[in-house]
């Protein structure tokens, strides 16, 4: 599906993504850990088109997406959240997900004047789908509060309800974890597999917490120093002594019975 | 000899006053980017600040000249200044009592803050024009050269005058100093590093104990300093009119942007990039042609634009400049 | 009397209260964690605690002493530090400057704390001269942390401390703030790594809708089969 | 009873610093004539200001309007800038009937105006000044000059009918640059006018505007010695701002011969205010002119006495001067014939623009002295 | 960074009617009520309306890029300018022989110029390493030398023409309402340029960007006597279909006979009526474009555009073109602003460019703007019209207030001094308005919801 090869990004000197190369297969769940500053999100954004790659190039089922803009890869099936929220503060939490579909014949001003009916049609439509988003995401009771109020970690649920008001090939989930409830994380793992089996969406998820990593993804892919570090079953990278130096650390036995037991 | 005079002619018309007028740019611009860098909005009253504490500065000049007292070869408004200045800060804060604090504590976006700072201008020029009217109002006394046109040419024999006002120095003088000040202050001491807190995260500051009205005050303090030395070495140099102060807004707020918001040093570079193309781009060059080509006498000035278009072309330079650097020269702020 | 007691506490931001009597004590040199699911008032609860929002009902005390009515700074002198959840850090400006800021309230030389911080994160050393907002998340997260830590606080209050920081120095982090409250700090925190953090939480609530709904020692609540199974994720 | 005159005058704006002296000009003329006691059996009159912005025709329009409306006057001094003025001639003062007459619009556009006898204004046209100064420059043995203008219809119509003059008459104009009014730094054009050379400088501005700046860089940068001055330029700023530094260079204003201006300027003393500023002599002028109209139509209904204004301000009849107004009242109460000559020597010719003849001029050692009357 | 907006303003939906049943009481008050506030005359009224109805326009113009897009466009009085050169170049009679003499000329020289700028980007794009740089300066400046022998000889041989009256090219002698869409048309033009080149920028620098912009244009207008005399002004433009000429009207027997009916005086009846029709006319284009605008802003369309003004980075990442958009709707709105000031100088009748300056048609418009509400378009309506009548009035009530103040003073330099100042008061009371209309309403008379 995705595929990297030989990327770099450096900001000034510093070489955030250095040289990393690896593969997301069609219908996987792929886990991206690593320590912090790994360069994870800045690969993401490269992917995404939010910057433009020093150099190296990314393919999409064979066709060169080096360089689109995000909104052009949109339109490719490639969506994205963001480790640090990216609501629309001042519309409803609705509206957030209401805007999302693409081609809506709405987003046309000549539509806006002269096509109403075909217009009212597809907001019902949309508005249907945006509430079963929200009730999965536990927070209906929020649609009409403006989305810049919500808790942190309901702006995570909102960037992730945004991935499920369309077709998507692949997704990419940048620390959707994080400040968020793990009850509900667990509930978010069902939807991510559901997703991922019944639709046959792609995805690509960044996590700090290998329970959910370890229930989840496989295989999993860890970054370090803006390299791929290793690549393998969660079961192996667990092991895998590099990986623990540099990011899992000793402390973390009961960690690995949990994933497991999960 | 002929290149010389080139040089000199060149010097005479384009540098020095170039240079000069940057510089007076440069201060203004000053002002502005400090009040949007920590308080976060384009603040339109800074150019009748500019007049008002140069008003008060005028003011007490005349009563210092009634009173006999001078400031030697220097002109007697630098001595009032410092009373300017304190007046205005007190004006200033006074404003940001009654007026600005109100929108800091419902957190009122920069847009509006801004046009708040319209209505504020409004006041300020009609206050301004109360106080020391409309007129035209030269108070530059002591020397006014270093050395005049007909100096040089004696001096020297050459055919080209250069002719370098006292007050050019000083105002270069100043905006070297003041630009450096400032910039130590906000990079090395610790209230100026809280002002840049304050403006980075206003939440955050708080937590840390920093006390924002104490960050507000300081801030309106140097503002108020810094508009009201600018607007009096103006108008030293060239002379009052309180209309003109406003119109100095435009070029000020072009050298503060084009030089990247916020950042002083931006300031000055933003300062002369304005003065430059306005006074260089417009410049007929038959003159310096004829020196540098002896027995050459064009037809046409060698003129690349008519001076009717100085201000647009200035504004035609600053708007490449942003395509390339998009947050100015030195990667300034925007909120 | 518990050394910060916030009793009762009932607000919000609008017109609709989010806290409705909620209750938070800490010890002396104790670590006190809060858990519950998404907005159920847990930031809040702390703004409340740190006085950024406006209660109706409800008085804060430290130490023995009310100081319901006092400002923010106000509460930093008396020594309290926090770490909110969301934009923690002064993203225009230096690592260093960063912690720097941390420590404006302090008169004494600060170095040996700064010292400090850069050993337990050692890569805020390494991005000492870089702006806070060019920071990857988890490093950001940390130089939260460490601004916090800077002012010497006698309560300690994080929220969310470890969201987004890899599990090495997650680990890191918990043991530090262990050693932390040994020195006598009291430590008040949110967290979402509850299992974690109950392990080392003196006591523990969990906060539903702006209420307690359970609170016992970390250890009772992580036994608590009702608990782990809604809040702390089976 | 008492009649109103509007004064409409950019009061604000860029030529703010002009309008004040002006409307003392106008009241003074009102004053005058009301103390006369002689004005339509005893009727006194007072002067209504409105503030025309000078660039905002919208705004002016209102102003004239609320002027008429609201205030009732009967005549309107003003507007000062032509854009203004014609726009609240045009939708305004023309549509309800009533005169105006204007002491500094200058725009030639205003003389084909199709007024129907409601506007006149009492500043000269610039082909005659024209014809005046170069015979001045001519004389003073230049040959070349650098011309720079204000950059508006007034500096610009005077700029083009004086190189045109100037060049019939073999001369030379290096450049013909304009300048704008209230620009913070003009070294821009003080180079380019450098550049381009010439015996002299002949600045066409305001001599509190532009004017003055572009006199100080050419004076402090040596870019000339002499410079030529139009009527815009010739008031006690000049002295006071540049004084000495300017010996020795010359220009000339609209000024009747006899003293009818000196007179004006005592008045003005008298009164408290700077009489020489620009323009304020034409605005007493054209005060006089609307009272003295009505008083010769005996009305003071502006479609009646309109007709009367041409009659008054030339000949034949008795010349009138400033501070007269009095004695012209009664002459024509006694049904004479007035000449009225005022400040600016007012002779109106064609579709209500004046003539009148220039007095030469030139500083010597700081002062503005008279050299004769052409 | 957060800028939390301060709480809505209260009194929901029936804010607006009351906010503008105010406004209605204010001017019916200046049209009937003659005191020392008002002058009681329809005619003052009825004026004043007429030119706020322009200025609720420009304000729509600028709300639909700022409230919508968060496009900071202080070029406004540049494209008003734009606007404004339409109805002399449509209503304005031909000059004789202008166009034969050097309209040629010119129209070849644009080419040259544009046919340069051409192979300069292409040639930018194509060329890579140091010697890029010189080869297209080169290019540039023999474009530049070639454009100005061309350009300058045209411009000569017009502006000789009979220089006092015309000189230059004159217009095409058509009905002047056919220049409002030319007005749209030019503005449209000039947006799309500047959008190409400058939209890129954010917030502040953008507004700089914008600001240039207008200067230049409007400095081209002053100084480019061949287009429309610059300074020199351009008179005489006829009125719009309808509306007559007032002193046409009361030579009409007729007219005069029907208005004695209603017991007018001609001079009063024809004034009123010839405010009437502008009115009337102002008042459809205005009501055809809210229209647009309302049902623009609560379509998809306009849930589109506040997510790209709140976050454009979540924006595109959801598929959205945030460039395009912007460059839409920064079109729309100069478009807006051009017919705005197409409108302005069919009413004056005349193009003075000199009186072009930005504070009052780029940042009064923006207070109109800010103060009424920006993002909803009523709001910006009513500020237009609020702050042009303030403005007016301040002109008004500024002097009556100095006079009060310096009634108490003996007669003396000092009265005379504050009477001279008096005018200043205008703007004193203009900002005091300013001030505390933001003070009780900080988001504006009518906020976005
Ligand atoms: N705009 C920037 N300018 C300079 N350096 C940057 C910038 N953005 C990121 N970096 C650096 O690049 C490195 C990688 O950042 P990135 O956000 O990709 O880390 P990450 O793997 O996502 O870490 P985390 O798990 O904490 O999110 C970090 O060291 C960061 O300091
Ligand atoms: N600024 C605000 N204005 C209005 N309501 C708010 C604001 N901030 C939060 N809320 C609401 O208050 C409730 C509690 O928010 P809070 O941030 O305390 O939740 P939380 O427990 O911290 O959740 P999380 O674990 O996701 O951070 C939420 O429903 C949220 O929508
Ligand atoms: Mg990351
Ligand atoms: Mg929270």
């Amino acid at each position: 599906m995705i595929r990297v090869e030989n990327l770099h990004k450096h900001f000034g000197g510093f070489h955030a993504v250095d040289g990393a190369s690896l593969e997301i297969a069609t219908g996987s769940i792929t886990g991206l850990i690593g320590p912090n500053g790994a360069g994870k999100s800045t690969l993401f954004n490269v992917i995404a088109g939010v910057h433009k790659p020093t150099s190296g190039r990314v393919t999409m089922d064979g066709e060169d997406i080096t360089g689109l803009a995000p909104h052009e890869l949109f339109h490719k099936g490639l969506l994205r959240t963001f480790q640090i929220a990216h609501e629309f503060p001042t519309m409803t939490v609705r509206e957030n997900l209401m805007m999302v579909p693409g081609g809506q014949s709405g987003e046309h001003l000549w539509n806006a004047w002269f096509g109403r009916g075909r217009i009212a049609e597809e907001e019902a439509e949309l508005l249907k789908k945006a509430d079963e988003v929200l009730d999965f995401l536990t927070i209906s009771h929020l649609k009409t509060e403006r989305a810049g109020n919500l808790s942190g970690g309901q702006k995570k649920l909102l960037e992730l309800g945004r991935t499920m008001m369309v077709e998507a090939k692949i997704v990419f989930l940048d620390e959707v974890g994080a400040g968020v409830n793990r009850t509900l994380l667990n509930t978010i793992g069902d939807a991510i597999v559901r997703l991922n089996k019944e639709r046959g969406y792609t995805f690509c998820v960044i996590e700090h917490d290998m329970d959910f990593i370890g229930r989840l993804c496989d295989p999993v892919i860890v970054m370090a120093e803006g390299k791929v570090l290793a690549k393998g079953s969660p079961e192996t990278i667990m092991q895998n002594e590099a990986v623990i130096e540099a990011y899992l650390g000793r402390g973390l036995k009961n960690k690995i019975k949990a994933g497991a037991s999960a | 000899m002929d290149l010389l005079n080139a040089f000199i002619a060149v010097l005479n018309y384009v540098i020095v006053p170039a240079t000069a007028y940057g510089a007076q740019l440069a201060l203004g611009a000053l002002g502005v980017t400090l009040i949007y860098g920590i308080l976060r909005f384009s603040n339109f009253a800074h150019g009748d600040t500019m007049a008002f504490g140069t008003a008060l500065t005028i003011l007490v000049t005349w009563a210092f000249q009634a009173l006999g007292i001078s400031f030697g070869p220097l002109p007697t408004a630098l001595l009032a200044l410092p009373f300017g200045i304190l007046g205005t800060a007190l004006f200033v804060l006074g404003t940001d009592r009654v007026v600005y604090r109100y929108y800091r504590t419902i957190r009122a976006a920069p847009i509006y803050i801004t046009m708040v700072s319209v209505g504020v201008m409004f006041v300020m020029t009609g206050l301004t024009r109360f106080i020391i009217g409309v007129g035209e109002i030269k108070f530059d006394d002591g020397a006014r050269f270093l050395i005049t046109a007909r100096e040089f040419k004696t001096l020297t024999g050459l055919a080209e005058p250069l002719a370098i006002r006292s007050t050019q120095a000083i105002t270069l003088v100043a905006a070297g100093l003041v630009v450096w000040a400032l910039f130590w202050f906000l990079a090395k001491t610790r209230t100026g590093k809280s002002m840049r807190a304050y403006a980075d995260n206003e939440d955050l500051a708080l937590l840390s104990g920093i006390d924002p009205n104490r960050v507000v005050m300081v801030t309106w303090i140097i503002a108020a300093a810094l508009a009201t030395i600018a607007g009096t070495l103006y108008g030293l140099d060239k002379s009052f009119k309180a209309f003109n102060y406003f119109q100095m807004l435009l070029p000020i707020f072009a050298a503060a942007i084009v030089g990247g918001l916020g950042n002083p040093l931006g300031a000055i570079a933003g300062g002369f990039v304005i003065a430059y193309s306005e006074v260089a781009v417009t410049y007929a060059w038959k003159k310096v042609a004829m020196y540098l080509i002896p027995g050459w006498e064009p037809e046409s000035l060698l003129q690349l634009l008519s001076t009717e278009y100085k201000f647009a072309v200035s504004f035609a330079i600053l708007i490449i400049v942003l395509l390339f650097k998009p947050t100015g020269l030195f990667k300034g702020k925007s909120v | 009397m518990s050394f910060l007691d916030a009793s009762e506490m009932t607000g919000g931001y609008g017109a609709a209260d989010i806290l409705h009597g909620c209750t938070l004590k800490v010890e002396k040199g104790q670590i006190a964690v809060i858990v519950g699911p998404n907005g159920a008032g847990k930031s809040t609860a702390m703004k409340a605690v740190f006085g950024m929002l406006k209660l109706r009902a409800g008085r804060v005390t430290l130490d023995g002493k009310d100081i319901t009515a006092l400002s923010p700074q106000e509460r930093v002198k008396k020594g309290m530090g926090f770490v909110p959840q969301v934009n923690n850090v002064f993203p225009t400006m230096t690592v260093e400057e960063n912690l720097e800021m941390g420590a404006f309230i302090r008169e004494d030389d600060f170095s040996e704390t700064m010292e400090q911080v850069y050993e337990l994160f050692p890569i805020l050393r390494e991005k000492r001269h870089q702006n806070a907002g060019e920071l990857s998340g988890g490093q950001r997260q940390q130089v939260a942390v460490g601004r916090a830590l800077m002012t010497k606080p006698k309560l300690l209050m994080l929220d969310e401390p470890t969201a987004g920081v890899s599990p090495i120095v997650m680990d890191e982090l918990f043991d530090r703030i262990i050693e932390v409250a040994r020195t006598g700090i009291s430590i008040l925190m949110v967290e979402q790594n509850a299992r974690q953090a109950l392990e080392i939480a003196d006591q523990g609530y969990v906060l539903v809708q702006g209420a307690n709904k359970y609170t016992d020692t970390g250890a009772a609540l992580m036994a608590d089969p009702e608990v782990r199974r809604t809040f702390l994720g089976g | 009873d008492d009649v109103k005159l509007g004064i409409s005058l950019g009061f604000t704006g860029p030529l703010e610093s002009m309008s004040p002296a002006m409307a003392d000009g106008a009241e003074l003329a009102m004053k005058e004539v009301s103390d006369s006691g002689k004005f339509m059996g005893g009727a006194t009159v007072t002067g209504v200001r409105g503030d025309s912005t000078c660039i905002d025709s919208a705004a002016a329009s209102a102003t004239v309007e609320k002027l008429i409306t609201a205030d009732g006057v009967k005549g309107i001094v003003g507007g000062m800038c032509s854009g203004e003025t014609t726009a609240s001639l045009q939708n305004v003062a023309m549509p309800k009937g009533m005169v105006m007459i204007s002491p500094s619009a200058t725009s030639p556009a205003l003389s084909t105006l199709d007024d129907n006898g409601l506007f006149f204004r009492t500043s000269p046209s610039d082909a005659r000044q024209s014809d005046v100064m170069t015979d001045i420059i001519m004389e003073h043995g230049i040959k070349s000059v650098a011309l720079t203008y204000t950059n508006n219809d007034y500096g610009k119509g005077l700029a083009d009918s004086f190189a045109a003059a100037f060049e019939a008459k073999g001369g030379k104009i290096t450049i013909n640059a304009a300048h704008d009014d209230g620009k913070p730094d003009y070294s821009a054009e003080v180079a380019a006018l450098a550049a381009a050379g010439g015996d002299a400088l002949v600045i066409a501005g305001y001599v509190d505007q532009g004017g003055s700046g572009i006199l100080r860089g050419a004076l402090d940068t040596g870019a000339f010695e002499t410079f030529v001055f139009p009527d815009g330029m010739v008031g006690s700023a000049l002295e006071t701002n540049f004084g000495a530094e300017v010996n020795g260079s010359f220009g000339q204003m609209p000024s009747s011969e006899g003293e009818g201006k000196e007179k004006f300027l005592e008045l003005a003393k008298a009164a408290g205010f700077d009489g020489s500023g620009v323009y304020s002599a034409e605005a007493y002028d054209a005060a006089a002119l609307i009272m003295l109209a009505m008083a010769a139509a005996n009305s003071t209904d502006p479609s009646v006495y309109k007709e009367k204004v041409m009659d008054v301000a030339n000949a034949p009849g008795e010349k009138i001067l400033p501070g007269e107004l009095g004695k012209a009242l009664e002459l024509i109460a006694e049904g004479k014939d007035v000449d009225y000559q005022g400040a600016s020597s007012v002779e109106l010719i064609g579709a209500g623009e004046s003539a009148g003849t220039f007095r030469e001029i030139e500083v010597k050692d700081g002062k503005i002295e008279t050299v004769r009357y052409r | 960074m957060s800028t939390h907006q301060p709480k809505a303003a209260k009194g929901g939906k029936w804010r607006a009617p009351a906010m503008f049943g105010a406004l209605a009481v204010l001017f019916i008050l200046e049209g009937t009520v003659s005191n020392t506030m008002f002058s009681g005359h329809w005619d003052n009224a009825l004026g004043i309306l007429r030119v706020g109805l322009i200025s609720a326009i420009l304000a729509l113009g600028v709300n639909i890029q700022w409230g919508y897009a968060g496009l900071f466009n202080t070029g406004v009085v540049g494209f008003l300018a734009l606007g404004g050169l339409a109805p002399v170049l449509v209503a304005m009679p031909p000059t004789e022989g202008a166009f034969a003499a050097g309209g040629w000329g010119i129209l070849f020289a644009f080419a040259v110029a544009i046919v340069t700028l051409i192979i300069a980007v292409t040639l930018y794009n194509r060329i890579r390493g140091k010697l890029r740089g010189w080869v297209v300066a080169a290019v540039l400046v023999l474009g530049f030398v070639a454009y100005r022998t061309l350009f300058d000889p045209a411009v000569e041989a017009i502006q000789a023409i009979n220089p006092a009256a015309t000189g230059y090219l004159g217009g095409l002698g058509l009905p002047t309402l056919l220049s409002w869409p030319l007005g749209m048309a030019l503005a449209a033009g000039a947006g799309w340029i500047v959008g190409k080149t400058a939209l890129g920028l954010r917030s502040d620098y953008l507004a700089i960007a914008t600001l240039g912009i207008g200067e230049i244009i409007v400095a081209i207008l002053r100084n480019e006597e061949w287009l429309a005399r610059g300074v020199l002004n351009v008179n005489g433009i006829p009125r719009p279909w309808p509306v007559p000429y007032e002193t046409d009207l009361q030579q009409d027997p007729g007219f005069v006979a029907r208005v004695a009916d209603f017991g007018f005086d001609p001079m009063v009846g024809s004034t009123l009526l010839v405010k009437l029709l502008y009115i009337g006319l102002f008042v459809g284009v205005l009501a055809v474009l809210m229209w647009a605008a309302q049902l623009a802003l609560n379509s998809p369309w306009g849930r589109m555009m506040r997510a790209i003004r709140d976050n454009e980075v979540a924006a595109s990442a959801m598929g959205k073109n945030v460039t395009g958009r912007h460059l839409q709707i920064f079109i729309l709105g100069c478009t807006v602003l051009g017919l705005a000031g197409a409108m302005m100088i069919s009413l004056d009748g005349q193009m003075t460019p000199s009186s072009y300056n930005p504070l009052r048609y780029t940042f009064l418009i923006w207070v109109m703007v800010i103060v009424g509400g920006s993002g909803n378009n009523w709001g910006a309506v009513l500020g237009g019209l609020l702050i042009w009548f303030v403005w007016i009035k301040a002109g008004e009530w500024g002097p009556l207030l100095m006079g009060i103040v310096a009634t108490g003073l003996s007669e003396g330099s000092v009265k005379d001094h504050l009477l001279d100042a008096a005018p200043q008061m205008r703007l004193v009371i203009m900002g005091a308005i300013l001030l505390l209309v933001l003070r009780f309403s900080p988001r504006g008379l009518l906020p976005e919801k």
